[in-house]
This record gives structure tokens, C-alpha cells and sequence, in this order.
């Protein structure tokens, strides 16, 4: 039996990504990043794991030999963050619409200028509509975890489609935490071999990524669509696998003690945890209040968000990213315009904080709360609240 | 379509192939993985380039190839005119592309998760995908050293997007973002010397080529093909609706590149320079000039300063194939 | 794919709309596009094939007795067979004369 | 007498008073200079506890880290539940200085908990620092530098001061470090140990006197 070891998280994604067998692995370093791709290529380079390191020029041609890499069949791992995910932005768009089953690691980091290297959703935002399957992770375990299963998402055929694991940078990528390693032969059970159906195979020659005139472009984007809406069954299948295997489940909407509450606050990426001592520690209180944590954030869980909050009255969402001039955080304004259609009364109230790495404390989430019920009774000339900004 | 199958060129004998004359063709193979019904427009030397190519290229290939002409003219859905495996992606990222696939089937291969092998990965791209914004992705790819073969198929200017210049487009000419007016000549900037950056990434392999002289295109292509490590091949592709020039004369503004030493043969083998096509006297670089539209503002003054520097950057292509030839030949033979 | 363009539907798309038929752009008829086209002067032909060569559209032929013939389906006028035959044999005439 | 009692989780300042609950979480706070290792120690800590099947968190301040300038590293240990945390750690219960140099650069007292502990590398002795740099708080105190140039040859103290560490609070059995330690340090490891082990001796913890704790 494994037993759970510290080691920093950036380390055991590399791991993951050995134990998935990957094929070709091409990045370009950037911090918080570059702790994965350090370690992946003292794997190669001590014969860990057998694959190709690709130490390339650029994020632009990082995901562009994934591309390649991908379409002739091989398995392929890349991982970025923040200023390199922007400079992937129209790579990204190729990789799902061709249906190239890549599996990156993004370690969420903001965007300049100022510069910042450091943590928040920014990034993750500016690519939500680039057409790849995201899941974002809270702790350690659940990046290695879904590492795996995102390589069984992508390749499999009903899906065919790229997977972004999104990680907090510094606060998640540099975090040294229990983590057990799945054995190699409970993989390779669980992840058998990447069988692409239609690879760039000189004994079968295909052409990929064709000239689509107006008379049949809407056509490929409603394929497209489809697809990436019918993927939400095999993740939560393979999800549902990956517990019965791995004893760990997950789901794309996970609720903390939000039975029936009146309260509930909303949150994305590893500040749930802190939300969720803050959580504790207002129950202990007496306070009626629980948590949402949104897994998958693309394909859209509408119907568990729908839900989770079926009976609550106020909803508090926190994001840490910002829609300049639009209307708060990308989250909140999902959450609304996923809620509005279901006719609840449901008062949402949107935060955005936690930007460019500024820390949000359990005493600061119980503050968010606090204040979001103050507004949702009172109301707020805003269309959202900034947490923590000095005025 | 013809119906006698004849060899493929590139397995005669060297002595027969040390001939390089137009009018001396020799067996090509018919077989043309570069499909007809290509929508390139009337007079293409470009698509002429691309065909070529293919038949040396062979079939165990793949090619990813740049947003540019080539591409739009191939792939318009439901249709290919490919015959070989094929991906295009984006304008500026082939290279990457490429070398994508090498490392792909390079682990695969050693994993024994393929049987393909001797694939060689292909970058095809025009100027504008290769001399500019493809540049910092042909350049890494170049570097890292991975076994593949780009061909950059030069028409001297952004000609799928409306003729607008590129870093590639010959000084003087007029193009819709350098066009010649009351105070410009158009195009205020010399060519950029792509095959000298390739060479300067110290690769096996670099040559020009045209196809106006078919043989000699098609050897480099199959010589490009058998090297080991990365290849680049700069093709000069006459463009008659960029070039302004009636579309039969494609193949002959082609040849006046070669015969006037504005666009000379050669090739750089580990770092050696060899002159394909060393002709005695050059011809005046007016007779190439005056058959296409592009050029015919140019004044007799600006005209002189082009023969001057094509006569004296000949001069210097020929030094380098001298210096070459001394060390290196013996090399070379044994 | 034997549907057109205008007809396919999404459904009818493979993965990605790859196009798994090689060369299927053959049957796109750029004959079409010819305002003029070759004639031929046999008796000179040396049979050297120059114009198969160096024909863009890859649309030249040898008939029975060998000699080198446009197809017209892909045939689009560009003249290069008849500017670069070096004994003279192809003419191009202008369509509907 | 041990300033944390590791298996109840309790930290006496004599043998009848207790001092801080660590029942829940104890957050420990590393100050040295870029270069010195205090992030490979917070490392090597958490992995300890991990060992031990406890919680641990163990992260570096986050950002640039430039060779020379003063940096700092983070470790939470909890004994019994997962750490729900990701905040960074202002009110550490134990401030650990590799580097005797930072005590007058840096405020290593910051934001520490009123019964916390401040293990320092010094020569010096107990009121000479408390003087010197007003630290009030208990203090743990162990010549990591001369240990570790007798011990690795370099006075590099980032291993020799987890020992001390151990020795003031008894978090972890110091055997429970042995494994990281190998696995990280290899040829080198066994020296590393015998560090830890001589600063764990050699560690003086003096205590507050129970009147001077604000409780």
C-alpha cells in the first residue's frame, strides 16, 4: 500500500505525469510553473519516465508541438501559467476544435502590468471559452488525481478534447503537502493507452485543420459544442471510475455543509479551503451558512449549480478574477445567468479578491460573508463588491 | 493521370544527375500527391513548387503547413488536395508544429507504440510564415535540432491577403503596404536573407530552389528528406497576381531569378557553400525586372543601385563557394 | 463525403471535419476558371514532357501514342505549357474560338 | 522539560503550566537568506510530520527569491486534521532564524504569538538577546553554525537547525526526519543527521518565568 508523503505539489504532478506514461511533454519555464516542468525533465533525464522533453522557445510553440505531438497519436503534457497561457490564447483555440487530447497544467497567475507573478484566476478566465474541459483543483491530491483522469478524459473517443487542470500558483504549486501517489499498475488499469482514431498516419493519410467557407463553419462549431457539452457524462463516469478505483471521488459541484442553508458562499481553486475553516468557525457560531466549491468549470455544471443552491436565499460568490467594466467577477456573472433561468429568488451578491496573490485569511472569507448578507438586505449601488482593497 | 508509371528521379546513378539543364527532364514519378483541382490562382508557381515537392517528398511524410495561399488553395472542406498526411494549425507556428510531430513518433517509436518509421516531419509555410511571424518558431525548432525538413515557399509578399509586403519583398517593389507613390519607390527595405539565419542555426542542410529548374528542386528536396537533423529549403515562387505578370511567364521570371543572380541555387551542406548553377555572366537584372508590373515605376537610378548590390552579393555567394570548396571537397568525396 | 458543402450537416462532420478521402479535390473542376486553352502541333513534339513538368495543375496526360495532352476538367489556361514547350507545339487560343 | 509536549499537543512552560494548545494547529515561521535552505528545512519538517501521519503544510514566502536577501519559509502542522488553510502564516507560534545576522535586519518577532517561541542560531546567550533585541518571548537557543562547519564543513545550518527546532518543541521524533533527509541529501545525508542530532543536545530552551506570560 502507498502511504502518503510530503512533497511540494509542482513535484508530484510531474509524478503524475510519469505515471500517466506521457509521450511528449513540451513547455516553456515561467513562474509559478516551473518547478513542473523542472522536475519532469530530471525524470527524462534520469530515465523515469520515457518521453520526449521539449524544452521550446515560446507557450506559443510549447502548445504548438503539442499540437503535433497530439495529432500524430502521442500522448502530450504541457503546463503554463498567467503572461504563457495568453500567449497560447490562439493555440488553445486549435487544440479543441481539432480534438487533440492534450492535458496541460495551468498554475493560475494574474496578469500584468504591474507584473505579477503571482496568484489568481486571470489567466483561467481570459481562456473560458477556448473550448477545453477545466477543471480547477483545491489541494494536492486532487491535481495528481485529476492529472489522471484528465489524460482518461481527453483520450477518450466520445471525447477528444483538451484538458486544462487549473492549480493555484505559489499557493497550491509551491505548497509542500501530504500527497499519495496511486501505484503504476492501478494506472496503467486505469489509463490504458492513447488510441487516437484519426492520426496524421502516412499509411492513411488525413488532412487536419481545413479552410471552412460561412457554408460550413456554423456546422464544425455546433459539432464542436455538442461535444463539449456530451463530455460532462464521461468525466463524471471517469470520475465515478477514479473513485471506485482510487477510493478518491469527485464531482463537479462539491457542497460543505450547506444543507439547507440560507447562506452560501461560492468559491473556485484551493482558497475553498481556507472558506471552509471560515465555514466551520461561523457555524461553531451559530451562523446559517455553507459552501460551494465549482469544480468544473467547463462544460458548465448548470444543473448541480442549480441545485446546490435550490434552497438557499443568498449566494455569495467570490472570484478572483475581474471583468474590467463588465459586471464583477467572470464567475458571478456565469453563476447569474445560470440561476436567472431557473425563475429562484435567489439574491447573489458578487466578490472579487484574492487578486495577484493577496492572501484571503479565514477571518477575511467570515468578512465577505458578513458583508454579503449586509448587501443582499440593504443592497449596494455596485454591481460588485473588491475585497480588501485599501481605500 | 499519365499512364506510364517511370521511376522516381532520385535513385539514378550520380553521374546522371549531376545534370541539372531544364531542357535535359529526365523520369519523374507521375504520381501526384499534391492533388489537381488546387484552387491557386491561374498560373501559380507556387502550387507548381508545392507539386514538385510532393513527388520528392515521397509518401512517408508529414506535413503541417502554415496559413498562407497554399493552405486555403488545398484544404477548403469537404475537400484536400492532399494526398500525404497533412495538418495546418495557425500562421506562425509550423516549425512547432513540426518538431511536434518528430517528438511524437520519435517516443512512440521507441516505445514501440508505433510501427511507422523514417517518417520525416515536414514545415511548409510562405515568406510571410517563415521571414516574419513564423520566424522565432522556425528558429527553435532549428536549434533544438530536430529531424525535420521546412520549406519556406517564397512569392515576396502577404499575396493570400492581398499583396501587402513582407520582410521577404525585394526592394523596390510595389505592394499595397509599400506602394510605390510620388515620394516612395514601394518597398524601401532589401530582402531578407532567410537562408543566411538558417545557416547561421549551423543546420546539415540549406538550399534555394526554384521551380523553374524542376530537377534541381527536386533533388534538394530528396537530399533534404535523407539528412539527418534539421533542413530548410527556400523556395522562390513567382506570384503573377502579386508580381503583376502574365501567368505563362511564371516559369521563365522564375529562371531570370536564377540567370540574372537575383535569386541564386545553392545549397550549404555543414556550413559549405556550393553554387548549383554558377553561370559565367549574369544577365542585367532589367530583363527580370521589366516583366512584372511591380516594378515598372523604377527609375534608371534606382534600377543601378539593384544591379549594383545583386552583382556584388553574387560576388560574395561565389567567394563563399570558393572558400568552401577548398577544405571541404576532399572531405565531402572520401 | 460525397455531399456538398452547402449540404453536409453537422452531424455529417468526422472528428475535427477531418477530411479522410486523399486528393478528393480532384473532382473540384478548375477547368472552369480557363478563359484559354491549349491546342497542339504534334509533329513537333519531342516528347520531352516539359510541359507535364511544369504544369501548376498537375492536368497533363500521355495519350496512347505518348504525347502530352491537357485535361480540360483541370485545365486553367495558364499558358506556361505552351510558353516553356521548347519546339513550339501548343498554341493557347482564346475560349469559344 | 520539553517546550511542546508532542503527543497531547500541549506546550508547558514548567511542568504544571500550559502554554499554548497546539491541539489544532501549530504554525512555524523560518527567516534566512536566500541560499540558506530555510525552505528545504520548512521541506524537510512537514515531510517529517507527514511521515508521522500528521497534517502538514510546509511553503516558501512566495515570489522572486534572490541568493543573499532574507527570505522566509512556512510550516503548519496539524496533528489530527487536515490543514484547511492556504493563508499565509502572520501569528506563528515558533519563529525559527538560521542566520544570527537577520536578528538585526529583520523583526523575527513579528506578528508571533504571545507564548510562542523564537529558536535562534547564536552564540550568544539568553538575556544577551533578549537585551540586545528586545525579544521577550521564550527562546531556544544552539551554535547551529559551529555545528554544522564541524559536522558538513560549510556553515550552512538549514538541517542543523531542524534538530534544534525538534529539540524546542518536540513537534516530531527526530528519527522521523531521518527518511527525507536520505532520500534528499543522498552521499551527504548521514552527516546531516548527526547534525540535527548534536543541535537537538546541544539546543538550550530557556523559558519564560509564568508571570512574564501574558495569558
Amino acid at each position: 500500500m502507498p502511504s502518503k508523503i510530503g512533497m511540494e505539489v509542482s513535484v508530484a504532478i510531474g509524478e503524475a505525469v510519469r505515471l500517466a506514461n506521457a509521450d511528449v511533454i513540451a513547455a516553456y519555464p515561467i513562474t509559478p510553473q516551473t518547478h513542473i516542468v523542472e522536475h519532469l525533465a530530471e525524470l527524462v533525464a534520469d530515465g523515469k519516465l520515457d518521453a520526449e522533453f521539449m524544452p521550446v522557445e515560446s507557450e506559443h510553440s510549447a502548445m504548438s508541438a503539442c499540437l503535433g505531438s497530439a495529432a500524430v497519436g502521442a500522448r502530450t503534457f504541457t503546463a503554463t501559467a498567467g503572461q504563457g497561457l495568453e500567449l497560447m490564447h490562439e493555440v488553445l483555440y486549435i487544440a479543441s476544435s481539432m480534438r487533440l487530447p492534450i492535458v496541460m497544467t495551468v498554475v493560475n497567475r494574474a496578469l500584468s502590468a504591474p507584473l505579477s507573478v503571482w496568484g489568481d484566476h486571470s489567466d483561467a478566465m481570459a481562456v473560458r471559452d477556448t473550448g477545453w474541459i477545466q477543471i480547477f483543483a483545491e489541494n494536492g491530491q486532487e491535481v495528481v488525481d485529476n492529472v489522471l483522469c484528465a489524460f482518461r478524459i481527453a483520450e477518450d473517443r466520445r471525447v477528444l478534447l483538451p484538458v486544462m487542470v487549473h492549480l493555484d500558483g505559489f499557493h497550491l504549486s509551491h505548497m509542500i503537502e501530504p500527497i499519495l501517489l496511486p501505484e503504476q499498475g492501478e494506472v496503467d488499469q486505469f489509463l490504458p493507452p492513447n488510441q487516437y482514431p484519426l492520426p496524421l498516419d502516412p499509411n492513411k493519410p488525413v488532412t487536419m485543420g481545413d479552410f471552412g467557407p460561412p457554408a460550413i463553419y456554423t456546422e464544425t462549431k455546433w459539432a464542436q459544442e455538442v461535444n463539449l457539452r456530451q463530455a460532462k457524462e464521461v468525466i463524471l463516469q471517469v470520475w465515478n471510475e477514479f473513485g471506485d478505483t482510487f477510493g478518491r471521488h469527485y464531482t463537479p459541484v462539491e457542497c460543505y455543509r450547506c444543507e439547507d442553508c440560507r447562506v452560501l458562499l461560492l468559491t473556485m481553486g484551493s482558497f475553498s479551503e481556507t472558506a471552509m475553516s471560515a465555514i466551520d468557525k461561523m457555524r461553531s457560531e451559530g451562523n446559517d451558512v455553507g459552501l460551494i466549491r465549482l469544480r468544473l468549470w467547463r462544460p458548465f455544471p448548470f444543473d448541480e449549480i442549480r441545485q446546490a443552491v435550490r434552497n438557499a436565499e443568498v449566494l455569495i460568490v467570490l472570484d478572483r478574477a475581474l471583468s474590467f467594466g463588465g459586471p464583477g467577477g467572470p464567475v458571478c456573472s456565469e453563476i447569474k445567468s445560470a440561476l436567472y433561468q431557473s425563475g429562484r429568488k435567489l439574491k447573489i451578491v458578487g466578490f472579487v479578491g484574492g487578486l495577484g496573490g493577496r492572501d484571503i485569511s479565514i477571518a477575511g472569507f467570515e468578512e465577505i460573508i458578513n458583508r454579503g448578507i449586509e448587501i443582499s438586505e440593504v443592497g449596494s449601488p455596485h454591481e460588485f463588491e473588491i475585497f480588501g482593497v485599501r481605500e | 493521370m499519365a499512364k506510364k508509371a517511370i521511376d522516381v528521379g532520385r535513385d539514378l546513378p550520380p553521374k546522371i544527375r549531376q545534370r541539372h539543364a531544364v531542357y535535359a527532364p529526365r523520369p519523374v514519378t507521375t504520381k501526384e500527391n499534391f492533388a489537381q483541382g488546387n484552387r491557386a490562382c491561374v498560373g501559380c508557381a507556387e502550387a507548381l513548387a508545392v507539386r514538385l515537392v510532393c513527388k520528392a517528398l515521397g509518401d512517408n511524410v508529414i506535413i503541417a503547413m502554415a496559413t498562407g495561399c497554399m493552405e486555403i488553395v488545398s484544404s477548403q472542406l469537404p475537400y484536400t488536395s492532399w494526398r500525404v498526411p497533412w495538418i495546418h494549425t495557425l500562421f506562425e507556428n509550423t516549425a512547432a508544429v513540426a518538431s511536434g510531430f518528430e517528438a511524437g513518433l520519435k517516443a512512440m517509436s521507441r516505445k514501440g507504440r508505433t510501427r511507422l518509421e523514417n517518417v520525416k516531419a515536414v514545415g511548409m509555410a510562405g515568406d510571410g510564415g517563415t521571414a516574419d511571424i513564423g520566424l522565432q518558431a522556425l528558429s527553435g525548432a532549428l536549434e533544438r535540432g530536430h529531424n525535420f525538413l521546412y520549406i519556406c515557399f517564397d512569392n515576396e509578399a502577404y499575396m493570400n491577403t492581398g499583396i501587402q509586403r513582407s520582410s521577404a519583398t525585394p526592394y523596390g517593389a510595389s505592394t499595397t503596404t509599400s506602394p510605390a507613390g510620388k515620394v516612395s519607390i514601394g518597398q524601401l527595405t532589401w530582402k531578407k536573407n532567410m537562408p543566411a539565419i538558417a545557416v547561421a542555426h549551423d543546420i546539415p542542410y540549406v538550399a534555394t530552389a526554384c521551380p523553374s529548374y524542376p530537377l534541381d528542386l527536386m533533388d534538394k528536396v530528396a537530399k533534404a528528406v535523407a539528412t539527418d537533423g534539421p533542413a530548410y529549403i527556400h523556395i522562390l515562387s513567382v506570384c503573377p497576381t502579386g508580381w503583376r505578370c502574365p501567368t505563362e511567364l511564371s516559369v521563365r521570371i522564375g529562371r531570370l531569378a536564377v540567370e540574372t543572380g537575383i535569386f541564386p541555387l545553392y545549397e550549404v551542406e555543414n556550413g559549405q557553400y556550393k553554387l548549383n548553377i554558377d553561370l559565367p555572366k549574369l544577365k542585367p537584372v532589367t530583363e527580370y525586372l521589366s516583366l512584372q508590373g511591380r516594378f515598372r515605376h523604377l527609375s534608371d537610378g534606382v534600377i543601378n543601385k539593384i544591379q549594383q548590390r545583386v552583382t556584388a552579393e553574387y560576388a560574395k555567394l561565389k567567394e563563399k563557394a570558393a572558400s568552401s570548396l577548398v577544405p571541404a571537397g576532399s572531405q565531402k568525396d572520401s | 463525403m460525397t455531399k456538398s458543402e452547402d449540404e453536409l450537416t453537422w452531424k455529417d462532420l468526422e472528428i475535427a471535419s477531418i477530411v479522410t478521402e486523399p486528393g478528393s479535390a480532384s473532382k473540384y473542376k478548375t477547368g472552369d476558371w480557363r478563359s484559354q486553352r491549349p491546342t497542339y502541333k504534334f509533329k513537333k513534339c519531342i516528347k520531352c514532357g516539359l510541359c507535364w513538368i511544369f504544369c501548376p495543375q498537375a492536368c497533363i496526360y500521355q495519350d496512347d501514342e505518348g504525347y502530352f495532352v491537357a485535361d480540360l476538367y483541370h485545365c486553367y489556361g495558364c499558358g506556361i505549357c505552351a510558353k516553356e514547350c521548347p519546339t513550339g507545339v501548343i498554341t493557347m487560343v482564346e475560349e469559344g474560338e | 522539560m520539553r517546550a511542546f509536549e508532542s503527543l497531547q499537543g500541549r506546550f508547558y512552560g514548567d511542568e504544571e503550566a500550559i502554554v499554548i494548545d497546539t491541539a489544532q494547529l501549530v504554525e512555524i515561521r523560518w527567516h534566512g537568506r536566500g541560499g540558506q535552505g530555510a525552505v528545504t528545512s520548512a521541506e524537510l519538517l512537514a515531510q517529517a510530520a507527514i511521515y508521522e501521519d500528521k497534517y502538514a503544510q510546509a511553503f516558501p514566502s512566495f515570489g522572486p527569491e534572490r541568493r543573499g536577501a532574507p527570505v522566509q519559509a512556512f510550516v503548519r502542522i496539524s496533528h489530527n486534521q487536515p490543514i484547511r488553510n492556504r493563508a499565509g502564516v502572520t501569528q506563528p507560534d515558533v519563529v525559527v532564524v538560521l542566520d544570527p545576522g537577520l536578528l538585526s535586519i529583520v523583526d523575527v518577532t513579528s506578528g508571533l504569538k504571545k507564548n510562542g517561541i523564537v529558536v535562534l542560531n547564536t552564540t550568544k546567550q539568553a538575556e544577551q538577546i533578549r537585551q540586545e533585541f528586545g525579544i521577550s518571548s521564550a527562546l531556544a537557543m544552539v551554535d547551529a553554525t559551529t555545528i554544522a562547519r564541524e559536522l558538513l564543513g560549510v556553515p550552512i545550518t538549514n538541517t542543523t537547525m531542524i534538530g534544534a527546532v525538534v529539540r524546542a518543541t518536540e513537534l516530531i521524533k527526530l528519527e522521523s526526519l531521518f527518511e527525507s533527509v536520505r532520500r534528499r541529501f543522498a552521499r551527504l545525508a548521514e552527516r546531516n543527521i548527526e547534525a540535527m542530532k548534536r543541535a537537538y543536545e546541544e539546543t538550550v530552551v530557556e523559558e519564560l518565568a509564568i508571570d512574564q506570560i501574558g495569558r
